[in-house]
């Protein structure tokens, strides 16, 4: 293939309309229209029975529309919402009501809907009913829901949703015929994916034509089609789903349908209007999704080189009030635990326990941080205990890069066996060291140790697993003006999707990256499509992308081939020509897509230039059996497993040993995923994956109180970081390990700056401070508890 | 999060404006805002009335003399931070204004409205207190002066009552033989601290004749302590002033990690002052 | 009671728009809803994302601190006029596309009408001082990396449109 | 959250405990409390206006009193909402008396707080309870002293349905800036249980 643009760093096409103010987010929609809004009354309770609720006089406020609670919902939206991703172990699925119907299970949980002139007046009406409450005793923190004195459901003993046991080998017995053991318990707290735009719905009924148009902020159209089409009784074939700009979602926007992604296209067709719902800061606390809640209990027997014989790890996962995504998190830790590693035998157990808190969906990383931590604070433990290097543990443990395609033994999350395709484990730590200059750290150590500084350094290495199936498709279409449209159905949230695509396909059809204009996630151009998750859009559109492109380029050469009587073999296309190769003998590629279709009305220029070729066998029918009028590609790349991607953190912090302030003063990645499309977009995943992971490993948490409450449902207190708070420079370095399992050998990149923080920033905490980190994140106030701790016990 | 309705007053002049608040015991002073505003976007705070005085003239004086920094009520930080008599003066405000939130929070917010909504986490009803200024305020009645001293009662809660509209605030100059110091440890950038201290030391020659230290955020309002007594005796400074303060637990720290950072800023601003009080000398 | 509408005409981008608003509209909705200028986004309504900064008589101020009917008599700058009379990218956001500096764009225009301001006071910053104009703006994607570059790159960009004469600054 | 805490009064426990059982002097008393109406046995109605300086609102809530050991224990269920949050709270209260003149109350809460101020307030929650735990017991220390009101010789009655009200207040700074912040209420409506300090997050 042609490799012009692929590898490039091309600057992207979005930003035109996002650096003029341009972009179209969802609460933009609709804007200088008849807009009405909508609110919701939420619950102030963690846990509480409704007794009674007083909507009356709510629509005798002016500007007010409609207020609904569970008694105003029939047929299906009367129901529990779907639980997408059914599982066998998960025995006691529970999903919530679009509105409440009995019980509220968490602050922040929906009760009443109200639509009004706008949300000001909204606000007002939700703030005008009444609710009794019978308060209930809440579930809230793992120990709490695995003592099960409470429970969240009352029919979900011990409450617990799911228990999931896998085993490679016999990893108890090995344990006990290891020459060392140790065993360890780490703690890793919630925090949220917190895109800097909230969820939010707009919808529109058409009566005329029986249509709903719902523009919404989701990384799935498709699934919130058919959600809609469901819950309100259309046909899939009256609902559009269209995902306009998308403003971050790393996760939380996968879950799907959102309560409001139904009542509000419910609203439309009861009041027949466009109604809106943009989700405020404080709702996006306390009412869309949360993650990393784990405690975790690690069994592992090792020998004298620090090679792990056997690991044996059970966690509890704290999933929140309701599992409408099912286990996809607790299983991506039991599994991606083990990163590059190759155990001698493993076995692992967890719980999915309710508490009455927020759910919890995939939040970017996905429960990898978590094992990601568990397996090196599990490695740093044994090379603690053997007084070896660091990095030579992790040597020992490597799977080798002959060892290539690795089975580890396990059920991944897409029910597919966990076996690596590719990678090259030692070359990478090689380069990390370098980079870091993990030799030269004990002088460092000692300079600054003579200036009265404490510094440490760490390291994490992580596999992580992208590109899950089942499928992605792509649609491209050569317009007759040469303009190429690609469409695929997956959503962007910022990732540069219109630009990397556009790369492929103009080196695919060997157009101008200019002419080419994508579409991703609006259900009327492409019904057929997953979601945006899992690091997955470049590798499965990506791919998808190159097989629709290669199809219109293959019809696009036989088509020139007919015109200019050539063989397909002599043809090349370049800035949009196609030619025969080493002659001016030429045809545009707008004017192949004339000639493609028999119905030629000379609308335009290229239409008048088609009439100088002839194409078509007279003596067949003028759209021949296995042809079809237009020069379009479509395809779908539907993988037989997930590829795997990998690389390695390292930093050196510095902790004050007066205030416990910790300081970053070098940061590096080595990154393998593969060749890469846009370096420019890869750096820039990564630079904001590792913000992320710091954030999450040193700022962010979610600090509940014992009785449910989310104390920090703001900004002021959820401490999102500024540029202050991040490292002034990231040093990144490469590895391209292809994958033999697309036709780009492409990985996933989106998660993985922030699946080793947690690990890295434990390891080089514990390393300044001489003792072990085991909960994160850690503030300056935890590490001065903990030293203050270990004084007393000394 | 959107306000609860509210009627709004954008009065002709400062009588007008001082009637409007006399007239409704629930009317409130809308100055800059950057306080006000998330508390009615979150329907925390829902007065009847606001009366708006930003489009009032002649609020907006710095107006510095060798007695100290006269502040206006509609003076916005950004501009008692840029000025350099200010810093000449009384460098202990713009030491600490530098800490006030984020630049563009100070390009709206007022020293006087940051004063008199008296969060014991903010930067300047500290310094107003270590400093000994005051505060002056306006109703119908007339003009009234409040002392630093009586000014804070409370979390969040000033001695400026609802029909008055604090007109201006006065900051001592440093005077001869002072040196001032000013730090805090917060969370992020900008954010409300965990724990600050300022200081103001005198010396005479080499010896140390006062030396108080004030507080943010380790009590319900801001507290000064006088620890010339335990000068000489870093320990001793730090005993005196763990005695008068109460720091609590808070999601973000606790009490013990608050007691700490008043031992470790206690030392710094008290050195940092004593130094800065021998340059000024030299 | 229906709620009292205030005359208000707001000067955006050097445009007048009268429109009739309840004292409580905040700018940031008034500048979206009534007067379309959806280029500003809101991102947390509580002052400390800065996604909605905009320019009030040329400085940064959060416009979901602020209520529309306080911003009559102020000239707004909102990210719809940053660029040039040409209708190309002013410096700033010629600056941002070439470093990378976003990437879901929610948080953008707060970067880009910060940035404006911040270089008119201080022309050519150091890294540091580039961070420092950025402090007070959240962004969840990028990791600010390229945003400090695209500041330094915005620096010199504005640096050549001062060279060039008047009309061609944006 | 978990709130417990003690506060001396200067009077015999009998005069302490018939000041808390007596719904004239509690309207008097909670910080804030406007209106009090009996619904039962020691069971009322209460609307309380409360908050600091700007951050104010009005609560509707229940109150009632159970397990009553006459001069030992009691156990106070309080409830209350209003626009900026809610306030749940189980409160045992116990007396001991420790001489002919002064009583100890100790108090021992779990309460939530909820809704937006749980999630936003929590910088001024801590310190606010304890200011307002120190006027409710000043102003029962008033009330049952008679500072500028009726003594008080035995408990009102409290017939179902009568409504007690609070003296009018002079508009002064007091009413403007006591009292609770934003849970305000909420605290207030705590009344005899304020004064330490909320538990740190679990």
């Amino acid at each position: 293939m042609t490799t012009k643009l692929f590898g490039q760093k091309i600057q992207r096409v979005e930003d035109q309309r996002f650096l003029r103010g341009d972009g179209r987010y969802v609460d933009d929609i609709g804007v200088g229209q008849d807009v009405l809004h909508a609110a919701v009354l939420r619950s102030p309770h963690a846990h509480a029975r409704i007794v009674d609720i007083d909507v009356s006089g709510v629509l005798d406020l002016e500007g007010v529309h409609l207020v609904w609670t569970h008694d105003d919902l029939t047929g299906p939206m009367a129901d529990p919402l779907p639980l997408l991703i059914p599982h066998p172990a998960l025995t006691h699925g529970r999903t919530q009501f679009a509105l409440a119907r009995d019980e509220v299970n968490h602050v922040g949980e929906a009760i009443a809907f109200v639509v009004a002139d706008d949300r000001y007046v909204a606000e007002d009406a939700v703030a005008s009913i009444r609710v009794e409450y019978d308060l209930l005793p809440p579930v809230v923190g793992i120990d709490a829901a695995r003592e099960a004195s409470r429970l969240v459901h009352d029919d979900v003993p011990g409450n617990l949703a799911a228990r999931l046991e896998q085993e490679n080998g016999d990893a108890r017995a090995a344990i006990a015929a290891s020459p060392h053991t140790l065993s360890l318990d780490l703690t890793v707290e919630r925090s949220a994916s917190m895109p800097l735009e909230g969820r939010g719905t707009v919808a529109r009924w058409d009566p005329d034509v029986g249509r709903m148009t719902v523009w919404t902020s989701t990384q799935t159209s498709t699934g919130v089609r058919a959600a809609v089409a469901a819950k309100l009784g259309l046909d899939l074939g009256q609902v559009d789903v269209v995902t306009p700009d998308v403003g971050g979602g790393f996760g939380v926007k996968i879950n799907h349908p959102w309560p409001e992604e139904l009542l509000v296209p419910l609203a439309a067709r009861t009041v027949g209007r466009i109604v809106k719902f943009t989700e405020d800061r404080r709702e996006h606390f306390i009412s869309s999704a949360h993650e990393r809640g784990q405690v975790h209990h690690v069994e592992v027997g090792y020998d004298d080189d620090g090679r792990v014989l056997g690991l044996d790890v059970t966690f509890w996962h704290d999933n929140g009030a309701y599992i409408p995504y099912g286990l996809i998190v607790p299983i991506i830790t039991s599994t991606q635990l083990l990163g590059p590693y190759k155990p001698g035998a493993y076995r692992v157990v967890f719980e999915s326990l309710y508490t009455n808190t927020v759910m919890v969906t995939p939040y970017r990383g996905a429960g990898r941080p978590q094992g990601c931590y568990v397996m090196e604070r599990t490695l740093d433990a044994i090379a603690d205990a053997l007084g070896q290097d660091r990095t030579d543990v992790r040597a020992a443990n490597f799977i080798q890069p002959d060892e290539f395609p690795f089975d580890q033994g396990l059920i991944f999350q897409d029910g597919r066996e966990l076996e690596y395709d590719s990678g090259d484990y030692p070359a990478s730590l090689a380069k990390l060291k370098d980079l870091i200059g993990w030799d030269e750290f004990p002088r460092f150590r000692e300079e600054m140790a003579a200036e009265g500084r404490r510094v440490g350094i760490g390291l994490a290495c992580y596999v992580e697993g992208t590109g899950v199936g089942p499928y992605e498709g792509a649609h491209v279409h050569v317009e007759t003006s040469g303009k190429v449209k690609v469409a695929t159905g997956l959503t962007t949230q910022g990732q540069g999707h219109a630009t990397v695509f556009a790369q492929i396909a103009a080196d695919v059809l060997g157009c101008r990256f200019e002419d080419v204009e994508v579409v991703t996630g609006d259900t009327r151009r492409m019904p057929y499509a997953v979601g945006t998750f899992a690091s997955r859009a470049a590798v499965m559109s990506g791919s998808a992308v190159h097989l629709a492109a290669t199809r219109a380029r293959e019809k696009a050469l036989r088509i020139a081939a007919d015109a200019l009587e050539a063989s397909p073999d002599d043809l090349e296309i370049v800035e949009g020509v196609v030619s025969v190769r080493g002659t001016d003998t030429s045809i545009d590629l707008g004017t192949v897509a004339v000639l493609s279709n028999p119905l030629r009305y000379a609308f335009d220029e290229a239409s008048k230039a088609a009439t100088q070729f002839s194409v078509g066998d007279p003596g067949k029918p003028p759209v021949a059996e296995d042809d079809e009028p237009g020069l379009e590609g479509r395809d779908f790349y539907s993988p037989e497993r997930s590829t795997f991607a990998s690389g390695m953190h390292a930093v050196i912090v510095e902790t004050d040993p007066d205030t416990a302030e910790i300081t970053i003063l070098k940061y590096a990645v080595v990154h393998d995923c593969g060749p890469l499309i846009n370096p420019m977009i890869v750096e820039g995943q990564i630079q904001g994956g590792v913000a992320q992971g710091v954030a999450g490993a040193l700022l962010e948490r979610m600090a509940y109180d014992e009785s449910g409450q989310l104390l920090n449902a703001s900004f002021m207190d959820f401490l999102m970081p500024y540029v202050t708070e991040v490292p002034a420079r990231i040093d990144i370095d490469h590895l391209e390990t292809p994958s033999p399992l697309n036709p780009l050998g492409i990985k996933g990149a989106g998660e993985a700056g922030v699946i080793p923080s947690a690990a890295v920033f434990a390891s080089a905490i514990s390393d300044a401070e001489g003792f072990p980190i085991t909960a994160m994140p850690i503030s300056p106030s935890d590490l001065f508890d903990l030293r203050e701790r270990r004084k007393e016990t000394r | 999060m959107k306000p609860a309705p509210f009627k709004f007053v954008r009065p002709q002049g400062l009588q007008h404006a001082l009637e409007a608040l006399a007239a409704d015991p629930g009317a409130k002073v809308l100055a800059g805002g950057q306080s006000l505003v998330p508390l009615l976007n979150m329907r925390l705070a829902a007065p009847s009335t606001l009366v708006d005085i930003n489009g009032l003239p002649d609020l907006d004086a710095i107006a510095v003399t060798d007695e100290g920094v006269r502040v206006d009520a509609l003076a916005r930080h950004a501009d008692v931070l840029a000025s350099p008599d200010v810093r000449r003066v009384q460098p202990l405000v713009s030491l600490a204004l530098a800490h006030v939130a984020h630049a563009t929070i100070r390009n709206r917010g007022t020293v006087v409205g940051s004063l008199v909504h008296a969060d014991a986490a903010a930067e300047l009803p500290m310094v107003l207190s270590l400093l000994g200024g005051s505060v002056t305020v306006m109703s119908t009645a007339g003009l009234r002066r409040i002392e630093a001293a009586d000014l804070f009662a409370g979390p969040l809660e000033s001695t400026v009552r609802h029909d008055e509209i604090a007109l201006q605030a006065f900051f001592p100059a440093l005077a001869a033989g002072e040196g001032v110091a000013f730090t805090e440890v917060a969370r992020r950038h900008g954010d409300y601290a965990l724990c600050g201290a300022g200081a103001v030391v005198r010396v005479d020659g080499d010896a140390v004749v006062s030396a108080r230290v004030g507080y943010l955020s380790v009590c319900d309002v801001p507290t000064v302590v006088d620890v010339t007594e335990a000068w000489g005796s870093p320990d001793a400074a730090v005993d005196v002033a763990l005695a008068q303060l109460d720091p609590v637990d808070d999601i973000h720290a606790t009490a013990g990690y608050r007691a700490q950072l008043v031992r470790v800023l206690t030392r710094r601003v008290l050195q940092e002052a004593y130094d800065d009080a021998r340059s000024r000398r030299a | 009671m229906p709620e009292e509408l205030h005359e208000v005409r707001l000067v955006v981008n050097g445009d007048a728009y009268d429109v009739r608003l309840p004292a409580r509209r905040l700018l940031s909705d008034a500048l979206r809803h009534d007067l379309g200028l959806t280029g500003t986004h809101v991102g947390c309504e509580h002052g400390v994302c800065g996604a909605c900064t905009v320019l009030v008589d040329g400085r940064p101020t959060r416009s979901c601190l602020m209520f529309a009917v306080s911003a009559v008599d102020c000239q707004i700058t909102t990210v719809e006029g940053l660029t040039r009379p040409d209708g190309s990218l002013g410096p700033v956001q010629q600056a941002f596309l070439e470093c990378h500096g976003l990437q879901c764009g929610f948080c953008t225009p707060g970067f880009l009408t910060t940035v404006t301001a911040g270089l008119r006071e201080q022309p050519a910053p150091t890294e540091d001082g580039a961070r420092e104009m950025v402090a007070g703006n959240l962004c969840r994607c990028t990791g600010y990396t390229n945003i400090v570059r695209s500041v330094l790159r915005a620096a010199e960009l504005a640096g050549l449109d001062s060279a060039r004469p008047p009309e061609a600054g944006g | 959250m978990r709130i417990t805490g003690h506060h001396a009064v200067p009077f015999p426990v009998e005069k302490v405990w018939d000041a808390l059982l007596d719904p004239a002097v509690l309207v008097r008393t909670i910080p804030g409390c406007e209106r009090l109406e009996s619904t039962g046995e020691h069971t009322y109605a209460m609307t309380v206006s409360a908050g600091v300086a700007a951050v104010r609102g009005t609560y509707d809530g229940t109150c009632s009193l159970s397990d009553l050991v006459p001069h030992e224990s009691l156990v106070m269920r309080l409830q209350g909402a209003g626009a900026p949050g809610t306030i749940d709270a189980t409160v045992r209260v116990s007396f001991s008396q420790v001489d002919a003149a002064l009583t100890t109350v100790a108090y021992d809460a779990d309460a939530t707080v909820g809704g937006m101020v749980g999630g936003v307030g929590q910088r001024m929650l801590a310190s606010v309870s304890k200011r307002t735990a120190g006027e409710f017991f000043d102003n029962v220390s008033g009330a049952i002293g008679g500072a500028g009101t009726a003594p008080v010789a035995a408990a009102t009655e409290a017939a179902v349905g009568r409504v007690f009200t609070a003296p009018p207040r002079p508009p002064s700074s007091q009413q403007d800036f006591l009292r609770g912040i934003a849970v305000g209420a909420g605290l207030v409506l705590l009344g005899v249980l304020l004064g330490s300090r909320f538990g740190r997050r679990r």
